[in-house]
């Protein structure tokens, strides 16, 4: 029997995601088969994967979970979505497989010790929404220079838009800005009203929190009410190319949070090209390779291959890894950049090194501004404020905990 | 045998050998309009207990105007109708059902998605006494209350002679049956007064004469008054006992079958010259 | 010998897959005829009807044996439009007017196959004048006339495509008897002016039999008997089963199989 | 006062757009009693291949004119859409004369999982640009009389002046020829239709063809503002209370109904929605449409609801 | 000639009455319902369980309800998502605020959350009908949407308003494996369809029906229009509260507004109409054409287009799967108008028949 180490892919081609659900599930793809081909797995086990599509529906999503976990070797889950990543979190735990969810999901997640099998590496809601406000601060001149300032939360109307709402909240009572929030029915194609309440408090700042068709009709919108999109500030999932890139003209000076790099220069994306897309076995177009949420996907699964390896280190290499073992592989991750220079990701993104308690690993993010043709970064990398958000999250999962007469993993566990 | 109170009402048929009770269904100065249309203008009748008493009239007369104003389905403008000496302005159907007023459609209207045993069925609704929970678990008084009504239903079949279509959906039986249907359905109520719109309509001979026979065996057996419009002359002449005469929603002519068909202002405008 | 515009060959018809109705029933129409089809209730006269004018479609019936010719063409495969065109009309039994549409614009979209504009206001006032009432409610939305008055307002609509051939199915059903015989006048006059065709089903025997010239008798899905009009009126069996009038002279309403009946009603 | 106003006119450019994919509701119900689920798949799909003609057929030709692309684009996609209207009847609709509402309505959803299918295999399933050359900015007006003046959106003001053309004619077609007629009869009672004599086959292509039209029209439009891709089949759900609100049946009641509905949205929206957390406009359209029901419960202009024995 | 009713005479109506009139049948129906408890569990795999057969029961359980009211009553509603949601947020406060609240109970009362909210929504039925309806119902749906997104008591205060639910048991026995969760769901869907079967072949399903079928003629014959809509109502968003609280507790365990979506509404109303208004059977094989096609198409296009020897994409095969999704639901309306269910009985009647053709 061939050693393979199974990589379950839920992602949605079709439905009112599928424009950004694309590029993220062929950068998840293409790291594979690169893999595969470059360096004939990890150690000698072959990666395998099969993608199933959920459509972002969440009962679609727990049909393809429930498919692809039972399949030999299996390895993580990125859901690619909130509302699967809500219910697969009560699922993983029974199962034993961990769940990746680079950027979203759960922001109370990042406690390791609470989520054990929930991996929110590089970010959560939380961070990124802390991240923006530093940003704003350091351009209006200190977090003093925010009183009595307006910002305006723009937000698809479910958990993945209202997650930052306690983050900026608590922002908004310790520097004294107003915050007002104006939510959009998903999927957003009508925001005529909200955009008009924009015009009517004419905030000083609109921070965006959308996916998917919402984003670029955000911006048309504020073009059609001439607010100043460069006083607007998406999360990630808001600044890709598929946000901007039909909306031309409209979106310049329009910025988001960047969690990584884009483009194609990098080592792992010409590695990618070679070695996959030259050959003809490339997942999607080949100008996509190096896009916003192509470069995620890719990330990701550099994550995931890279939690094997360490497992396998520890575990026995060239043995396939379980579950469990790649957990442990997830939570002993230590990326440095010296490591990232070497798999390719020189300038891509920032270290990561996570721990039992600390999911995360990095809480660091940058901002990047669409000049109308490409997206340039804008600022330098920050790192979201520890003060506030671990006594947030520690709150947050207590609570969760006791939701669910769980109790806290002692440290014991972590060595397992 | 002959009531003194209608003495004046001879009629050459046996039926007036029957006790004529008194006034069931009094209609007094009913009018009723739709926007421009007079459909009935100050029309007064009443309806004796145990009669057949029917409504006769060309086309738009206002006939099935009149079944629909007795059953609520109308709210004439003008008028009251009283049953039983109770008067009523506004009537609700339900209420209407509930006095023991049933009838049958001119226009077929039976339930189409369901089966024979159904349609009927449904007329025994306002009898059924168990509560949604008792039939949602039907036991005990619910099923014995089902199949109590069920006999009721079957010895209607039986006598319609539809046995054969017990369990066939309404909508596929041809046009003659359904009209028997929903006659069953009417009679299902155990009515005391039985509208009947045309319910000898689409029905050759041999059908119009069991059709026939049957409401003078429930006018028999059970006293049921009937109230009957139909253009079949033949039937009407043979079986009522007293006809009700409209014309542009107007009365022109009330009295035995005799006197109908003897009164010219009738003959000219409804009967022709060949009855 | 006039010949045969309709001809009807032994055809089945079995509605949604599984229910035999007519059981090769075969028929000849005479050009310039007026042919009666007689038969109690379920007997498949509406169903040959609607075979001959290919409305079983949308009723999941189908003819699966036998053929149905018009002046030598086959025509199971026409749509019912194609067939208006040739010149055969249904009106179909219970009316089916349009509902929302005034009386006026009914009668109208009869003749939404005749393009000359002339000649639909000529059968406009013609059917006016054979339905003065219809006149009268022209402006009124068909749901809301009297049963009667949507008879004649299918029956004005069907003679508004100027048709040669009417299959008429129950016309007497609802009306008044003076309309009746109206109707039957009309389909006389027709007949004999326009020399038009028709087909129609009746259980008004009398009637029927009175204004045609040759009848068919159909009983479960099957012609049980046939012959000239006057010739069937003349049978024993019609005269007693259909006509009422068997030994002797016509027994009132009242009497007829009395003790049968109440022997089962009260068992 | 000027916000109002502003607000005001927002609701009734909003409306009109809706109005434009209501209108294809209405032409089909009114035709043939359908209700007609698939109109959300036909606007994406007639966007769909509005925008991939517009890409490709400057590739093809080398001719770089946008105004011709453009032009080029909407009949090649205007021929699509009649082919899939004559594939419609053909394969559906001609298959289930004289069947009840509900079977009617389900196979208009079957079309629409096909049509959102197909279109996305023919054409793709990323985002992709309709550019008619609407002009983005806004203008702004009463500057002088209001502070901050009135903001008005061109590109909505000119997609508004077409869904008003586009009613008046279908409106006109309607009334006044005996084709608009004859539909009117198909939608009571297809087999008394067909047996007059009415060609329900052809009647129905028309029909879909005209709706394949105003889909193609409102995708274009609704392209224009949105970007084409799979999210535009869901305005159907957005125009769904203007339908209901005018009358499934009346063309102008489209129109009327897509303001009402337009207006009322956008003022609760901003005016009642801040009070309650916000996003309340679209379940707030619905209770509209129904508070409207409840005094004509066949909408506005719809023909009344006919039910007698 | 083996499926024949000849010879078999019933003697009493209670014997005419009953739901399988014929011995082959409640043979049949015996036999599937030792299958489904205890043969299938025996052999089904975890991923069939989990993916199919739950998600299967729970649908079908909705869609018997959706079918009471639209079916049965006429009433067209695109609310059941709605519904759902209540009965599931409903079960969900139960389950969570009251201490040691039991699993069945919490889901009953969920039910009957929905049952109070249905019987809301089903007021404007007595004014309004047909397609206008639907608007009241899809005011039901966004407004639930909106209720459970913005008013956080309704999920315990949850920031992001999403619940989840663990720990479930049922006396002490835990419903956690797949097999339990099977059985615990199958026995709702057996208990809850049984007395809708009961329902609808008894007086108040007689007046759903006449409802449908002729509202005039039905309140002639002295039914009350409002009793017999809002009952279907009442019942009908019971039976999917029911539903929806199974579908949030076994089948999500986590959940958002969204998993109650207008597309799940759709979706049961497709349940239906596939599988035959007005028929109970019917809700199961909608249930299992909507739940079990796409997944089945999902799995096995890829292999069937390899085993021709080409190749597609993911994409590719969910647009395919679209595609041959819509053309069969039209490919089997074509066939039979009326449903799955009336091909069933079409077939039967075949059967019945057998040899001979008619
Ligand atoms: N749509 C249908 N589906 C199934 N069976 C049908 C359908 N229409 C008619 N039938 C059956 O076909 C048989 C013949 O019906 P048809 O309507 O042709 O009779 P008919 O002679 O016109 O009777 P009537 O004089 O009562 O109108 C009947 O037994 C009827 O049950
Ligand atoms: N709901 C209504 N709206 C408008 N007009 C109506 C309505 N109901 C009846 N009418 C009109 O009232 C008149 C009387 O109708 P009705 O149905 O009572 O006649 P009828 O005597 O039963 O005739 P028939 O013998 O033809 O059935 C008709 O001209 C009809 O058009
Ligand atoms: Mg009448
Ligand atoms: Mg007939």
């Amino acid at each position: 029997q061939a050693k393979e180490q199974f990589f379950p892919l839920l992602s949605y081609r079709t439905g009112p995601y599928a424009p950004n659900g694309t590029p993220w599930a062929n950068g998840k793809q293409d790291y594979l088969k690169m893999i595969n081909a470059r360096d004939g797995g990890i150690n000698g086990v072959k990666l395998t994967f099969e993608e199933c599509e959920t459509g972002y529906a969440t009962d679609r999503g727990v049909e393809c979970y429930e498919r692809l976990k039972s399949h030999a070797g299996v390895t993580l889950f990125d859901p690619q979505a909130t509302g699967i990543t809500f219910a697969l979190t009560e699922k993983v735990p029974t199962d034993k497989i961990p769940l990746i969810t680079l950027g979203y999901g759960l922001s109370v997640s990042q406690d390791g010790n609470a989520f054990k099998w929930n991996f929110p590496i590089m970010g959560s809601y939380w961070t990124g929404a802390d991240i923006i406000m530093q940003h704003i601060a350091k351009k209006e001149g200190g977090w003093d220079k925010l009183k009595g300032k307006k910002i305006a939360l723009v937000y698809h109307d479910s958990p993945f838009g209202k997650e930052p709402i306690p983050l900026l909240q608590e922002r908004a009572t310790m520097h004294g800005f107003k915050l007002d929030l104006i939510p959009v029915t998903a999927p957003g194609v009508e925001q005529k009203a909200a955009w008009l309440q924009v015009r009517q408090m004419r905030p000083d700042y609109v921070l965006l929190w959308g996916w998917g068709v919402m984003n670029s009709t955000a911006l048309k919108e504020a073009q059609a009410t001439g607010y100043p999109r460069d006083k607007m500030y998406g999360v990630w999932w808001a600044g890709a190319e598929p946000d901007v890139k039909d909306v031309g003209d409209g979106a310049k000076g329009y910025n988001a949070l960047a969690l990584n790099t884009s483009g194609q220069q990098p080592k792992v994306m010409q590695d990618i090209l070679k070695y996959v897309h030259d050959k003809g076995q490339g997942t999607g177009p080949k100008d996509e390779v190096g896009s916003v949420l192509y470069t995620r996907g890719v990330i990701i699964q550099m994550l995931g291959v890279e939690a094997v390896r360490r497992a396998q280190e520890r575990f026995g290499k060239g043995k396939v890894m379980t579950g469990e073992q790649v957990r442990w592989g997830l939570e002993n991750l230590a990326l440095d950049q010296k490591r990232l220079d070497q798999l390719g990701f020189a300038g891509v993104l920032r270290p990561i090194s996570t721990s039992c308690s600390d999911h995360m690993g990095s809480t660091w993010a940058r901002i990047h501004t669409w000049d109308g043709s490409k997206w340039n970064f804008s600022s330098d990398w920050y790192q979201a404020d520890e003060q506030i958000i671990k006594p947030m999250v520690k709150t947050g999962a207590e609570k969760y905990l006791a939701d669910k007469k769980m109790q806290r993993r002692d440290p014991a566990d972590c060595q397992s | 045998m002959r009531d003194p109170a209608l003495g004046g009402i001879a009629t050459s048929t046996p039926a007036s050998e029957r006790v004529l009770g008194d006034v069931i269904l009094d209609v007094r100065n009913i009018s009723l309009a739709f926007g421009g249309v007079k459909a009935l203008t100050d029309i007064s009748f009443d309806v004796r207990e145990h009669e057949i008493r029917a409504i006769i009239g060309p086309n738009g007369a206002g006939k099935s105007s009149m079944l629909n104003c007795i059953n609520g389905v109308y709210q004439p403008q003008q008028g009251t109708i009283a049953f039983r000496g109770r008067s009523f302005k506004h009537m609700k159907s339900r209420q209407v059902a509930e006095m023991g007023v049933a009838r049958t459609f001119q226009n077929l209207a039976l339930f189409k998605g369901m089966s024979v045993l159904d349609n009927i069925m449904t007329g025994r609704n306002l009898r059924i006494k168990t509560n949604l929970l008792l039939q949602a678990l039907r036991i005990g008084p619910a099923e014995r209350e089902e199949i109590r009504h069920r006999e009721y239903v079957e010895r209607i079949i039986d006598f319609l002679e539809i046995q054969a279509w017990r369990k066939v959906p309404v909508g596929q039986l041809p046009y003659g049956l359904q009209k028997r249907v929903d006659l069953g359905r009417a009679l299902a109520m155990e009515p005391q007064v039985l509208l009947l719109d045309e319910p000898m309509a689409g029905m050759n001979l041999e059908e119009k004469q069991d059709m026939c026979r049957f409401i003078l065996d429930v006018n028999d057996e059970f006293g049921t008054t009937v109230v009957l419009i139909e253009h079949d002359m033949g039937v009407v002449m043979d079986i009522s006992d007293r006809v009700v005469v409209l014309d542009y929603g107007k009365k022109i002519g009330d009295g035995t079958p005799g006197e109908v068909r003897a009164n010219p202002e009738v003959i000219r405008a409804y009967l022709g010259t060949s009855h | 010998m006039s010949k045969t515009v309709l001809n009807v060959n032994g055809i089945e018809v079995i509605y949604n897959h599984v229910i035999l109705v007519l059981k090769g029933v075969s028929l000849q129409v005479p050009e310039g005829g007026i042919v009666a089809l007689l038969g109690g209730n379920g007997a498949g006269k509406t169903t040959t009807l609607r075979a001959i004018s290919n409305l079983l479609k949308g009723e999941r019936g189908a003819v699966t044996k036998g053929s149905i010719e018009l002046r030598g063409e086959r025509i199971e495969s026409l749509t019912p439009a194609d067939l208006v065109k040739r010149g055969v009309v249904q009106v179909m039994e219970g009316r089916h007017c349009f509902a929302h549409l005034t009386i006026e614009e009914n009668l109208l979209t009869g003749s939404y196959t005749r393009s000359d504009k002339a000649e639909v206001a000529r059968n406009l006032e013609k059917v006016y004048t054979y339905f003065p009432r219809l006149k009268q409610r022209r402006t009124s939305q068909a749901a809301y006339t009297s049963g009667g008055e949507q008879q004649m307002c299918a029956i004005g609509r069907a003679l508004m495509a100027s048709p040669s051939i009417v299959l008429l199915d129950e016309p007497s059903m609802g009306l008044a008897p003076q309309i009746v015989e109206e109707v039957f006048a009309i389909v006389k006059d027709l007949n004999a002016r326009e020399r038009t065709t028709f087909l129609l089903a009746e259980q008004n025997t009398n009637m029927a039999l009175k204004y045609s010239d040759y009848g068919y008798i159909l009983e479960s899905g099957r012609i049980v008997m046939d012959g000239a009009a006057s010739e069937l009126a003349g049978n024993e069996d019609v005269k007693e089963f259909y006509l009422g009038v068997g030994g002797g002279e016509r027994r009132s309403f009242r009497d007829v199989k009395s003790y049968k009946r109440r022997k089962r009603w009260l068992a | 006062m000027g916000f109002f106003l502003e607000t005001l006119l927002g609701g009734l450019m909003a409306g009109m757009l809706y109005s434009l994919v209501a209108l294809g509701f209405v032409l089909i119900f009114k035709a043939s009693g359908v209700f007609n689920f698939a109109q959300g798949a036909m606007v994406l799909f007639a966007a769909l291949a509005m925008a991939r003609f517009a890409q490709w057929i400057p590739q093809w030709t080398g001719i770089a004119n946008p105004v011709f692309a453009n032009v080029a684009a909407f009949l090649v996609a205007g021929l699509i859409m009649f082919a899939v209207a004559w594939a419609i009847e053909f394969l559906v609709l001609r298959q289930l004369v004289n069947q009840e509402g509900a079977t009617l309505l389900m196979a208009t959803l079957g079309i629409a999982y096909f049509l959102e299918g197909l279109g996305q295999t023919l054409f793709g399933n990323s985002i992709y640009k309709i550019d008619i050359g609407m002009p983005k900015d806004p203008v702004i007006a009463f500057d002088k009389v209001f502070e901050g003046g009135i903001l008005v959106n061109q590109e909505d003001l000119i997609a508004a002046l077409i869904s008003a053309v586009l009613v008046a004619l279908l409106s006109l077609f309607f009334q006044k020829t005996a084709t608009g007629r004859a539909l009117r009869a198909v939608a009571d009672d297809h087999q008394a239709a067909q047996s007059v004599g009415i060609p329900l086959n052809r009647i129905w292509v028309i029909v879909w063809c005209v709706a394949g039209v105003v889909a193609l029209v409102a995708g274009m439009i609704w392209g224009s503002k949105l970007g084409v891709q799979f999210s535009l089949a869901t305005v159907a759900l957005r125009a769904l209370p203007v339908v209901i609100l005018g009358g499934l049946t009346s063309v102008p009641g489209a129109i009327i109904g897509g303001l009402v509905i337009g207006v009322g949205e956008k003022l609760s929206e901003v005016y009642i929605g801040p009070l309650v957390g916000g996003g309340i406009e679209i379940w707030f359209a619905y209770v509209l449409a129904l508070a409207f029901l409840l005094v004509r419960p066949q909408g506005l202009f719809g023909e009344k609801i006919i039910d007698r024995v | 000639m083996i499926y024949r009713e000849n010879g078999q005479f019933k003697t009493s109506y209670r014997a005419d009455q009953q739901i399988f009139a014929i011995v082959q049948d409640r043979w049949a129906i015996a036999a599937l319902l030792a299958l489904a408890f205890f043969v299938v569990p025996a052999l089904a795999s975890d991923y069939f369980f989990r993916a199919i057969l739950i998600p299967f029961l729970i649908m079908a359980l909705a869609a018997l309800g959706v079918n009471v009211l639209v079916g049965y009553c006429g009433q067209i509603s695109l609310g059941s998502g709605a519904f759902m949601a209540v009965g599931a947020y409903g079960a969900y406060n139960f389950f969570v605020r009251i201490p040691n609240m039991p699993l069945v109970p919490a889901i009953l009362l969920g039910g009957l959350c929905a049952t109070a909210f249905g019987i809301l929504f089903g007021l404007p039925s007595l004014r309004v009908k047909g397609l206008y309806l639907a608007v009241a119902t899809l005011a039901a749906q966004f407004f639930s949407d909106w209720m459970f997104l913005r008013i956080k008591w309704f999920t315990n205060d949850s920031s992001s308003g999403s619940v989840s639910v663990n720990n479930l048991q049922v006396f002490g026995l835990p419903v956690e494996s797949a097999q339990a969760k099977y059985w615990f769901c199958l026995a709702f869907l057996c208990v809850l369809a049984l007395a809708a079967k009961n329902m609808v072949r008894g007086a108040i399903g007689r007046e759903w029906m006449a409802i449908r079928d002729m509202d005039v003629a039905a309140a002639v014959i002295g039914i009350r229009p409002m009793y017999a809509k809002l009952t279907a109502f009442a019942v009908s968003s019971f039976i999917i509260g029911v539903a929806g609280a199974l579908w949030a507790f076994v089948y999500l365990g986590a959940w958002e507004p969204a998993a109650f979506s207008v597309e799940l509404s759709f979706r049961l109303l497709f349940m239906v109409i596939i599988g035959g208004l007005g028929s109970i059977m019917g809700a199961f094989f909608g249930a299992a054409f909507i739940v079990v096609l796409p997944i089945f198409l999902n799995q096995f296009l890829p292999a069937l287009v390899a085993s021709v020897g080409l190749s597609i994409s993911t994409a590719g095969v969910s647009h395919a799967e679209s595609m041959i999704f819509g053309a069969l639901i039209v490919w089997f309306l074509v066939v039979e108008p009326h449903g799955l269910a009336r091909l069933w009985s079409t077939g039967k009647q075949k059967l019945r028949l057998w040899p001979f053709p008619h």
